[in-house]
């Protein structure tokens, strides 16, 4: 059959498909985004064991690949007798995973911060915890976005691997009609191309701007 | 058993199957289709149990989601295999099947089973962890021929990249593959194939749920071969030649295959 | 450190408000400030002055708890500012112990250091909100106040980026001023003003100090500056206090051979 | 469903062969990765706009889209257009390829970071572009970009599975095919994670002690 | 910007050195050099001082081609800076353009910006060995000799990070003597120096202006550094200049009324 054909009779289901994904997409990156936060400044603490905390946790799931991590939860916690729906389980996964990532592009922002910055909020007798949440995160940003921006990226594209735990979403509905039409190069293609839109033309404009709003923030534009 | 008691509760019993046309798959609702799942329905319903949900999954990730108790049954159309039996039990045989090799229209090389495909030294490709990968082991295929990808669609993408010149794969699933890419392919006669690679296809259930797996077989001896069972699978290509034959036993399978 | 040489009990009431005793600072082998003493009185106005590398900003930066110390120890108002009593003995001062004693101190720095991210009347207003717990129409009322006074209050919503040296560095004292700190470290602020600007700086650090009686600190190059505004000045060299005395005692007959050199050199570039 | 050690030692050493497979194609992509990264960072930093323009769609294509899908179509669909490449070659270019978008980013928001003075500092002694990239903003980009870069070798590693789709026998590959032979998937599954672990802890260690070496080689105070 | 006031042709060989003409540059509606008028001839040393903001950073970073103009020329040597001939006008300059013109052209920054991750020394033979192209050896022996000069040999491996304001100051000075320029842009570069180490950079630029013939523009809060090193002296105000002449003159007697306010102040100062 022809691609336009093919278009018009899968085109909705595989839409369908890329709700989900969208969906999945974004619960993760809320729950990254806390804990990168969360571990990324764990990781700074001076408290040997907040810090080693951190540093165990985030290279524990750096370490591991994610699709391990995703049976993990998905297959072998039910055996330990927690029972997580295909959904949850797939956000899981994605968000202690790329959270740990996250968590070390975090760390590396802020140790970038000139010494300055801290001698003057401390001289200001800012307490720790201002001293992070108003000086130096927010002078962070420039620096953090563009690898976070990867890293958001990178998410919307793991969400694939939910499809293996049954959540449908568009690599499921991809798989489904590529098992009843056998068209692997248009139905992969279409998908492709759907994932390059939703990141091109949606996912990184947002981010662009959000590095813009950043750069004007800090007077560089 | 657990199972039988969340049965008799009214609760639905959840079939867990993957995507392989034509023995058991997902209609776009994630309705049951395929011969598998037209006969367990059957049996289920001859056993007064007409409440049911569906769960796709990965082949591979058949097992371990029914041990995760993910689902109740696999009507994913499982052969019976000493292996498996290790994990899950098997209902009595629902048939008898084999596998065929699938190649390039015009068999070119002239492949028919393993041997031909030793001698012709061509690349046979299948999936990880198919049955198959043993059966070639035992038949003697070397290493350097096989090709293992991750499942039927790079099976297929193998064949039509021409990555390699034969694939071995149940019969309906070369068939299949047979009938959607437009007379690429053909598909060699199952007979073809070394006997002791026949295999009986069995409802997988955990080791936990033995009341449910007898009250299952018990229904199941009502309607096997019956009419209603029939006009259930015939729309899948499942005919007399598949039915298990009486002295098939789940037993005999599990010890031998 | 050694703790036997220390007296830990809060010091006589009338005391001085910061003490240096035998307080030294060392990176690595090169020792910065040697077994400094320094004594300063409540409200009074010291300057530092001495050749460039004698240890000047490492004495602010230490009273500011920027730097830690390696001997002595250093008193703000009677106490021990970087260990706190604990039985009778001294303990490091934890977190909460030195922000209680911070909030004494404010610091203006040789390089300004100003928030890049923020306008210049933000800069003044943080803290203030922050830290003194202000509302921000206090906070914005007492900045826009500072900021006046040092002729600035035009650039008020610009960022640091896009201000002048001399305009940064105005921000940067205002910033200070606005904690109404009660000891004032203020790191060669006159470096990048000019003359005018520097007599408007130097009449609003007086009124602070007359009215909210501020005691100030301050390392300068100027020596005009020096001995205009303070009541003592202290001739650094090598970590050490070489000679200090009223601005016309140092200026006017030096004893110290070294002063004496120092001050020649001045007399030649001005 | 509990743990077989004679089940674990009887796969142990097809587990570790496959480990030298994973190693390797994660080794080899890297390399790949950290070139081509910088390749398409300055690509995007050229006097011609055009260029410019091209390079940053091609990054952005490449990084939007995902490997799974993109090995698909390298190996199993490029031969239909004339295009053969053995399944290593296949698997070790495209990954090198994909995250080679990944650090071209990593590599741009570290040279963001390099202050604007340094920049006017260098034209003030003249250096030529391409000099003060080498010499004055690399170096003090490289600090910043240390993390991310330690992220993407961890991560290209993590990756490798995917390789397993295009029949390249590594780690997951190998555990799929034992798990699916056997249907015992806690060893094989444990072993994976496992062995990620013990590779990829010493290798993050060692990236801290590099980016700690490295700012005390720049003379930088930590805090 | 509009050609049609320019004169394209090389300015004949005993003009000036540096010549702004009718040079404006503005940030948005801020104007900050206004119709600036200059010229500087070759082997001058000229002060420019003024109040904060008056545009004298300015005039040293559009010089230095770090800031583009909005209308005028610029020349240096005869040659527009900014802009090339091009047919019988003028068009933009290209970067090779530049990279020739700036070859002649010095500059130290009010806030230094030394390399970080090089030491004193590296920082200072880094430019010379890649531009000028000198083998290590020359151009440790030219950089040595001159961190000698400005009493930094002690410090030669030291990273910027651990050297104290005036070190900083120095190293940079050093950096950019290095290079020989045929003019060289001085911002505030005493602004971190104590009067000791004053007189001796003084010395310095001295021998290198006669020995060199460096032509010199300097941006200076210090009154008596202007005084004592200068052929002239230019009070800027607002983008313009106000005044200017000899040191003398300019401090003797004073016409223009900013001006004498200006050094009224400075006299209170020092
Ligand atoms: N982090 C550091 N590591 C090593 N040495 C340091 C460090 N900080 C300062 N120093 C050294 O300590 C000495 C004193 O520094 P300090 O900044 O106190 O000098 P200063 O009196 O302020 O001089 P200036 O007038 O030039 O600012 C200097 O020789 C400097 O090189
Ligand atoms: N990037 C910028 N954007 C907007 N305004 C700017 C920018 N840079 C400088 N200005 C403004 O231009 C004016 C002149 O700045 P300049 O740095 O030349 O002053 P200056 O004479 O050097 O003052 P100072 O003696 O304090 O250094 C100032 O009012 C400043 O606010
Ligand atoms: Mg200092
Ligand atoms: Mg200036």
């Amino acid at each position: 059959m022809s691609y336009i054909e093919f278009l018009s009779e899968f085109l909705p289901r595989l839409a369908s498909g890329a709700g989900m994904t969208v969906m999945v997409m974004i619960c993760a990156t809320l729950l990254a985004v806390f804990i990168s936060l969360l571990f990324g400044l764990m990781r700074l603490s001076s408290n040997f064991a907040i810090q080693g905390t951190a540093t165990v946790y985030i290279e524990f799931f750096r370490g591991t690949s994610l699709l391990v991590q995703l049976y993990w939860i998905y297959y072998v916690l039910p055996l330990m007798g927690l029972t997580l729906t295909p959904f949850v389980s797939g956000v899981l996964a994605l968000g202690l995973n790329f959270g740990a990532y996250g968590a070390e592009i975090v760390r590396g922002g802020i140790q970038s911060v000139p010494r300055g910055q801290y001698e003057a909020a401390l001289a200001l007798n800012m307490s720790p915890a201002k001293r992070m949440r108003r000086i130096i995160i927010p002078q962070t940003f420039p620096l953090i976005l563009p690898p976070a921006a990867n890293l958001t990226v990178e998410l919307l594209k793991a969400t694939a691997l939910v499809a293996l735990i049954t959540v449908v979403d568009l690599m499921f509905v991809a798989k489904q009609i590529n098992a009843t039409t056998w068209l692997s190069a248009q139905v992969f293609g279409t998908a492709l191309i759907v994932y390059y839109v939703m990141a091109r033309f949606a996912l990184i404009p947002f981010l662009r701007w959000l590095e813009v709003l950043a750069a004007r923030m800090v007077g560089k534009a | 058993d657990e199972l039988t008691d969340r049965i008799n509760a009214g609760e639905p019993i959840r079939l867990g199957f993957a995507t392989a046309i034509p023995w058991a798959y997902p209609g776009d609702n994630g309705e049951p289709l395929g011969f598998v799942n037209a006969l367990t329905l059957v049996v289920l319903e001859e056993m007064g149990i007409t409440n049911y949900t569906t769960s796709v999954n990965e082949w591979a990730g058949l097992i371990p989601g029914l041990q995760a108790n993910r689902y109740d049954i696999i009507t994913g159309g499982m052969y019976i295999l000493k292996s498996r039996c290790e994990n899950i039990n098997f209902s009595d045989p629902i048939g008898l099947f084999g596998d065929a090799m699938l190649v390039p229209a015009g068999n070119p090389q002239g492949i028919h089973n393993y041997q031909d495909v030793i001698k012709t030294g061509a690349t046979l490709v299948t999936g990880a962890g198919f049955n198959t990968v043993e059966a070639a082991k035992k038949e003697g295929v070397p290493d350097g021929q096989m090709m293992l990808v991750a499942g039927e669609v790079e099976i297929l993408a193998a064949m039509k990249a021409g990555r390699a010149d034969a694939a071995v794969q149940t019969f309906f699933g070369a068939k299949e593959h047979v009938d959607k890419s437009d007379g690429k392919f053909e598909v060699t006669d199952p007979a073809d194939m070394p006997e002791w690679t026949q295999n009986w296809v069995g409802i997988g259930m955990r080791h936990s749920d033995t009341d449910f797996l007898a009250a299952f077989n018990e229904a199941m001896a009502k309607v096997i071969g019956g009419e209603k069972w029939m006009e259930a699978v015939a729309p899948y290509g499942y005919t007399e030649f598949q039915l298990p034959g009486d002295d098939a036993s789940t037993e005999y399978a599990c010890a031998n295959r | 450190m050694t703790l036997d040489t220390l007296h830990p009990q809060k010091l006589e009431d009338d005391g001085p408000l910061v003490r240096f005793a035998d307080v030294t600072k060392s990176y690595g082998s090169l020792t910065v400030l040697d077994q400094l003493n320094l004594d300063i009185a409540q409200n009074e106005m010291v300057s530092i002055i001495g050749p460039s590398g004698s240890g000047k900003t490492t004495v602010l930066r230490v009273l500011m708890t920027l730097e830690g110390i390696n001997d002595g120890v250093i008193y703000v108002d009677g106490e021990p500012l970087t260990h706190m009593p604990k039985g009778n003995g001294l303990a490091v001062a934890n977190e909460k112990y030195l922000h209680e004693r911070r909030s004494k101190i404010g610091m203006v720095f040789q390089q300004f250091n100003l928030f890049p991210h923020m306008s210049a009347l933000q800069n003044c207003i943080e803290a203030p909100m922050q830290v003194l717990g202000l509302s921000r129409d206090e906070a914005e009322e007492r900045a826009l106040n500072l900021l006046d006074m040092v002729g600035m209050s035009a650039k008020k919503d610009q960022h640091p980026t896009r201000l002048s040296g001399g305009q940064q560095q105005r921000v940067a004292i205002a910033r200070a001023l606005a904690m109404r700190p009660q000891v004032m470290l203020l790191d060669e602020v006159t470096s990048a003003l000019d003359p005018e600007v520097i007599g408007e700086v130097l009449n609003v650090i007086r009124s602070l100090n007359s009215e909210h009686n501020l005691t100030m600190i301050m390392v300068t190059h100027q020596m005009g500056f020096a001995r205009e505004i303070s009541d003592r000045v202290c001739f650094f060299y090598e970590g050490k206090i070489a000679e200090q005395g009223t601005p016309d005692q140092l200026f006017g007959d030096p004893q110290n051979e070294r002063t004496k050199q120092f001050l020649h050199a001045v007399l030649d570039a001005n | 469903m509990e743990w077989r050690w004679e089940f674990t030692w009887e796969i142990l050493p097809r587990m570790l062969w496959a480990t030298g497979n994973t190693l390797l194609a994660a080794g080899v992509g890297y390399l790949i990765a950290v070139v081509v990264g910088l390749v398409l960072m300055l690509g995007q930093r050229t006097p011609y706009q055009i260029v410019n323009i091209v390079v940053r769609e091609i990054v952005e294509f490449v990084r939007s889209t995902p490997l799974l899908v993109q090995l698909f179509f390298v190996f199993f669909v490029a031969p239909q257009f004339g295009i053969k490449l053995s399944a290593w070659t296949a698997g070790m270019l495209t990954i090198g390829l994909h995250f080679g978008t990944y650090l071209s980013e990593v590599y741009r928001g570290a040279l963001e970071g390099v202050p604007k003075s340094q920049w006017e500092a260098c034209r003030a002694l003249n250096f030529t572009t391409l000099y003060t990239y080498r010499r004055i903003v690399l170096p003090q980009a490289f600090p910043i970009a240390l993390p991310g870069m330690g992220n993407y070798l961890v991560g290209i590693f993590k990756d490798t599975p995917l390789l397993a789709t295009i029949g390249v026998a590594e780690l997951m590959h190998t555990a799929n095919a034992l798990g699916a032979e056997t249907y015992r998937y806690l060893e094989p599954y444990t072993m994976v994670g496992f062995i990620f672990l013990i590779i990829s802890l010493p290798t993050a260690m060692g990236l801290r002690r590099l980016e700690a070496a490295v700012d005390r080689a720049q003379g930088k105070r930590r805090n």
